[in-house]
């Protein structure tokens, strides 16, 4: 989140603040894992009044794009879900409505762009393969024309909520390059493969694509160099808001890490007056702010289609995956026994940011493309 | 605190040939009762895991027909004969340990050798010694320490655990927790705090406490991995009669003392029962499993990736080269005692870094695992979560011994030893389970 | 401590439009003295580098130019006329920086803009003030610091030197160290003990020292690289006149904390100005020279090179972006001021950790370096022997600003601060040069 | 070093310790760099009586080799001989004394072992190319058969001590496989272009090979397999022994800085009484142990011939190349200002221990390197 929020957005973090405190505090999360059930569906219609999604929907398909600063504004409210680790598909929702804000026709945007803006229907995107790369660039799934058609096949690797949706957005590669489709959850030959998640609050699956048949309109956008900037730009949203939800979810963590250190006492001190301490958390505070710097410039960035955009989403990924993982393990061990108990709340916050870190390419595989963006 | 390493499974190593007619004569004697009464090892089964009540159960019984076989049980070889042992010296026990090789030995009862045994043997009045060793021996009674408290962390005089005596009955009120096996043991070592108005080292006292009786409460703690080999226990009105206080009234930290120093002995002799295995293959060698993990994951050829799984390589070499030179060093007198604390801090700062390796290696397999996935990629995301432990103390603790006790250098300035117990602040006692 | 950051050299910036009337003549004037006295900008030179005589003469020379041309100098624009400044508000010092952007400013006088003449401003007597503060506008007087003491590490207010009254002239003994351009300086403030029976805090007092008299030796101090931008002062009997104690008699320690608060704002000014200035390059930039190191080592296909190297780009983004974070939170008051520290501190972790992924990328290449490599390659082996720097306090000092001040953990017990100077242990003063 | 000694290896030690103490201490480096001169050659044949050099020479040529443990009693020199950053010719010279003792004809030996075990005369070994592996594997230098003899062409890379060689051993690529010769300094096509290093107390240069012929009766050993093998002996000689010095190094850094932090105060209390630095001189003192136990257990291994000989010795090229680096570096940030002075013994020793952790593979390297023998 950026240092300079305006008064709007100042506004739209207090709400979200509010909500999400209220209808899907910390708890929830821990109580889905108890009970072996997903998110809230109904907490996500209420929070789709809030106008979560539609900050990437026009105004006439019931979205406030043009009063809002989408990916920041996104961001701000992303941040605000870390620091409860909500398990709605937030990420997934608003990059598939960006993109068909973005590409879709005029049938496209008037089919899916009003119910994903009011909470009715949920999108998953598949894009990912299975390489270092896995989650940095598009692999898994290619296209070939077919008639007049389209065939798709492959396993599109580490999808977020498509067990829960109902539109799927595709990112295939084919001769033409990279084309983009909207796909039905009920197409055939379209299976789900769950994974097993670390992250409780998140749904993950292989989705595979065994000849599903397209017909001309489920093509989004043009193929080609268009497609391509499409996705590159739905990777960047979805860096930018993943970046932000891990700066809160670190953020929270290290909050209450800072009240447990202050409020423990041994040896008749607070712990949080041992040096060894007081020099980790401060190494962490400094980290933790590299991250904050990141994210919001990340945010901003690609809000604005600055040209280092693609450079600032992976120095954000990078600097956001390791250190919230690094943190946030630190702060678990600050806990002593207490924090290695399913009773307490920090491993879920762990589990969101060793899941965020390696999920939309690892830090490793932002620095490979980082190298590539320089020209290396 | 339990071992939670592997039971050994190098391979196996003799010493017969040195053995007098007298060893070998044991040796023979334990290799037909171990053949008849040990269930046999399993190479990866845990040593210690008190969530597996069957496994406990099992250990109950080895224990149980070691004694009656003449062996002693574990724990039972070096003990004086007045008290049920064998009156043996180390070198038989040796023998045991290489004979035992093809089995399963009755770990769980590892703290009581370890830990139990050495304090009732330094501290226990003849009355206890008589009447609670043989039991340990004869594996009727498993052992459990309550030590540690929910308000206390890592400063373990601070227990707030009250004893009151009234008539010749002490009565305990409080809370334990990280007790490993509180739940499967029938006798504790319980530290309680009988004087408030002392510093807080000096009002402390030891008892020996039945587990299975009235006021006793004792929950499983459930840690993140689902695993429940811990407890927390509530004590209200728990009664000890007065025969049962080992040491002095007022006395327990000397007590505690004992327990921590056979304690850290005991995981010196844990790793050293390992490593006589281990020492034998005293050459290092280079774990198959990275190449596989990196194999599975594609990454076999890739410069990055085997710069992860060199460097993992690299960590258990040295690990295990430590460990056999802090064993060397420590038999031949070479290295002082707290050598062993930097061997545990080698091996907290070890198994942190070799899952930030290994994650790195399987990026997002490690956090989402499909079903065909081995289970070596798909653990790396939840032993990235969990890689601290229990046992062992926390980090702090082990970065103080190491500072203070083996560099020497100075403790902290204002500490808290002179002051009356009740004017130091303290926390209160959290529920953990 | 001295500015060793690069002379800023990004784009140029104007807020040329914004200008009213008389701002826009002061920039008409600025914009004419500048190119008549100012020497170019030259990409890469040290901003500071009191080494260099000739740049600190030309810095002089610049100083005079500037006052003469009756722009102020470098800190003279807001100080006030009566103390020969030119009175003006800070929109009248942002339109001199920018109009600045194609010359060298006299960046040798940057100590006295930020800290000396706020410590005058804020303590010296208003003769001080008329005396002392035009001689800096006008380049006459350059100044230094005496603070720090050979046996005095990070314990600031441990000085040892002493200072003894007699008649009307106080005189000086004992030792200082790290004082950058000592022996091109002027004049100093130096923090002396003036009653060692009163708690260390209480009895200091801050003295004006001419740097050139008798009994005072400056020495430079050779450091591994061979620079020699410090100096080690030795004061046998050093005299200072009543007149020229600044603040209070034994009230030096509240001079040293403007000072100090000063010294930081002024890091904060210090990279504000380098930020105005990279502020216009608002994008992230990924530096060309990493790559061109891999292509010149043959490694820019090698994946674990592109890692190290990505991590390299990631590190310089962030502390950039962190930079400019902390400034601008801090211009608009939603980060506390403390949040400077944090930015050191960032610094600090950074280039011990770029040295890092240096040296595992350059290998053998940095250690051992023909004469056709690289300036890049060949440095890598001794940045990274060096990697530690002398300004803006020990790595400690800054981790403890950080826990205490930003943070608000609470401090070590057991200070010093209540025991009389003269029953606290300390160090023998050590000679370095 | 191992923490088993015998009487004759502590004897060994006390003897190198008093030697160099008295002869070559700390401060005949810093003159060295001071004054611009070399090691004095002087004190090298005073050691070179002591059986430096003679550890790895049978009797028969003026060694001690039979009645000695090589390479173990050579790493307790080493390790001496690091405590004071001795900079003469000492790994080299055993280097190429053990490779002419293994393989040389008996007029090589006859011609070169009684002057390099007394000191006489001295050797550099040439292997290493300008690679990510380099100095971990042969490189830089190729051979052809030409006539009855050899054509050497190439340059050998990070050749330590050629500039004060009587010979050089060289390890050369052919069509054969590995060759190995003995190729005296003023061979014609030979030059020498000394590098800057780092380490003040070590001479390092490119070696160049211009078409220079050799005689048939240059070659050492047979090419092919066994010269690969004697190639693969003599890198772990010189990495045990790297090793061992740089263990040396370390152990006496961190031991003046332990006396540096119990002596200093500040804040009127020792500053190693501060829980931070306590901390960190915890962690470094057990890498440091485990730096001592690849050391020792890699001079073991190497000297007996043992099955994970070549393992052993990048296990502690890695740890004691790493971790040397990260605690003196440490060092110095704990020894303050003085520590980043000219007169201050401290980077001399950082100095070497950087040095070392580049030369004969970096800890990359050996990684790599370990991967190829795990067969991966």
């Amino acid at each position: 989140m950026d240092v300079a929020l305006s008064e709007d957005q100042q506004m739209l973090l207090d709400m979200t603040r509010r909500f999400v405190g209220d209808r899907s505090p910390i708890g929830a999360v821990r109580k889905q894992a108890d009970t072996g059930s997903s998110f809230d569906r109904a907490v996500w219609k209420e929070a789709a009044q809030l106008g979560w999604v539609a900050l990437f929907v026009p105004e006439e398909h019931g979205g406030i794009a043009e009063s809002s600063d989408g990916v920041i504004d996104a961001a701000i409210v992303a941040e605000e879900l870390g620091r409860v680790v909500y398990s709605g598909p937030f990420i997934s929702t608003c990059v598939a409505a960006a993109a068909i804000a973005n590409a879709g026709t005029p049938a496209q945007q008037a089919l899916w762009l009003p119910p994903l803006a009011n909470g009715e229907a949920l999108a998953a995107w598949c894009f990912a393969g299975k390489s270092p790369m896995a989650g940095a660039e598009p692999g898994g799934v290619r296209a070939a024309r077919s008639g007049d058609g389209f065939m798709l096949d492959g396993t599109a690797c580490y999808v977020e909520d498509a067990a829960i949706a109902d539109i799927l957005l595709v990112t295939a590669q084919s001769d033409d390059g990279i084309m983009q489709f909207l796909v039905p959850l009920d197409a055939q030959g379209v299976a789900i493969a769950p994974l097993a998640g670390l992250d409780l609050g998140r749904r993950i699956a292989d989705v595979r694509f065994d000849g599903v048949a397209l017909t001309a309109d489920a093509l989004l956008g043009e193929p080609g160099d268009a497609a391509a900037q499409a996705f590159e730009r739905q990777l960047q949203i979805t860096l930018a808001l993943q970046c932000a939800e891990t700066v809160g979810v670190t953020d929270r963590a290290f909050e209450f890490t800072m009240e447990w250190v202050r409020d423990r006492y041994a040896f008749n001190r607070p712990i949080g007056s041992f040096q060894a301490l007081k020099h980790r958390l401060a190494d962490h505070i400094t980290q933790l702010e590299g991250a904050k710097a990141a994210a919001a410039h990340a945010a901003r960035s690609v809000q604005t289609g600055a040209p280092d955009a693609a450079i600032a989403v992976s120095v954000a990924k990078s600097q956001c995956g390791r250190f919230a993982t690094e943190i946030i393990r630190d702060c678990v061990q600050l806990h002593g026994g207490i924090g290695l108990t399913w009773e307490h709340d920090i491993h879920f916050y762990l589990r969101r940011a060793v899941s965020n870190e390696a999920l939309f390419g690892s830090p490793a595989a932002h620095h490979e493309r980082l190298c590539r963006l320089a020209g290396l | 605190m339990p071992n939670t390493a592997e039971a050994p499974t190098a391979e196996r190593h003799t010493t017969e040939h040195l053995d007098t007619e007298e060893q070998r004569a044991f040796r023979l004697e334990a290799r037909e009762v171990m053949a008849a009464g040990l269930p046999p090892r399993i190479p990866g089964q845990s040593a210690n895991s008190f969530e597996d009540k069957e496994l406990v159960a099992l250990d109950r019984a080895s224990q149980r027909k070691l004694y009656e076989g003449g062996l002693g049980g574990l724990g039972g070889i070096m003990a004086p004969k007045e008290y049920g042992g064998l009156g043996l010296d180390k070198r038989f026990e040796d023998i045991f340990i290489e004979e035992a090789y093809p089995y399963r030995l009755p770990w769980h009862y590892g703290n009581a050798h370890n830990v139990v045994i050495p304090c009732l043997l330094a501290h226990g009045t003849e009355e206890q010694k008589k009447r609670l060793l043989p039991r340990i021996f004869s594996g009727e009674d498993m052992w459990c320490q309550m030590l540690s408290e929910p308000s206390g962390g890592s400063d373990l005089a601070g227990v707030l655990t009250r004893a009151e005596k009234r008539g010749d009955t002490w009565y305990l009120n409080g809370s334990k927790v990280w007790t490993s096996g509180g739940d499967v043991s029938d006798m504790a070592l319980c530290l309680a705090r009988t004087d408030p108005t002392v510093r807080k080292h000096a009002g402390l006292t030891m008892f020996l406490v039945k587990m299975r009786q009235p006021g006793m409460t004792i929950n499983p703690i459930k840690l993140v991995r689902g695993s429940t080999e811990f407890c927390q226990e509530f004590l209200d009105d728990v009664e000890v009669p007065e025969s049962d206080v080992l040491g002095g009234v007022n006395d327990g930290w000397t007590v505690a003392m004992t327990q921590l120093a056979a304690e850290r002995a005991g995981m010196g002799r844990g790793w050293a029962i390992g490593l006589r295995q281990a020492a034998l293959s005293q050459y290092v060698e280079l774990s198959p499993q990275y190449g596989e993990m990196a194999r599975e994951l594609g990454l076999a050829r890739d410069s990055y990736a085997r710069q992860l799984i060199g460097e993992a390589f690299v960590l258990d070499a040295v690990y295990d080269l430590t460990g056999k030179r802090v064993s060397a060093g420590l038999r031949n007198g070479a290295l002082p005692p707290t050598v062993g604390a930097v061997h545990s801090l080698l091996s907290a700062r070890s198994s942190v870094k070799r899952t930030q390796l290994l994650s790195a290696l399987a990026g997002p397999a490690g956090v989402a695992s499909s079903p065909d996935q081995s289970d070596a990629v798909s653990r790396i995301g939840i032993d990235r979560v969990v890689t601290h432990r229990i046992g062992g103390g926390t980090l702090e603790t082990q970065l103080n011994l190491v500072a203070e006790r083996h560099l020497g250098l100075p403790r902290e300035p204002g500490s808290d030893r002179d002051i009356p117990f009740n004017q130091l602040k303290h926390n209160r006692s959290e529920k953990l389970a």
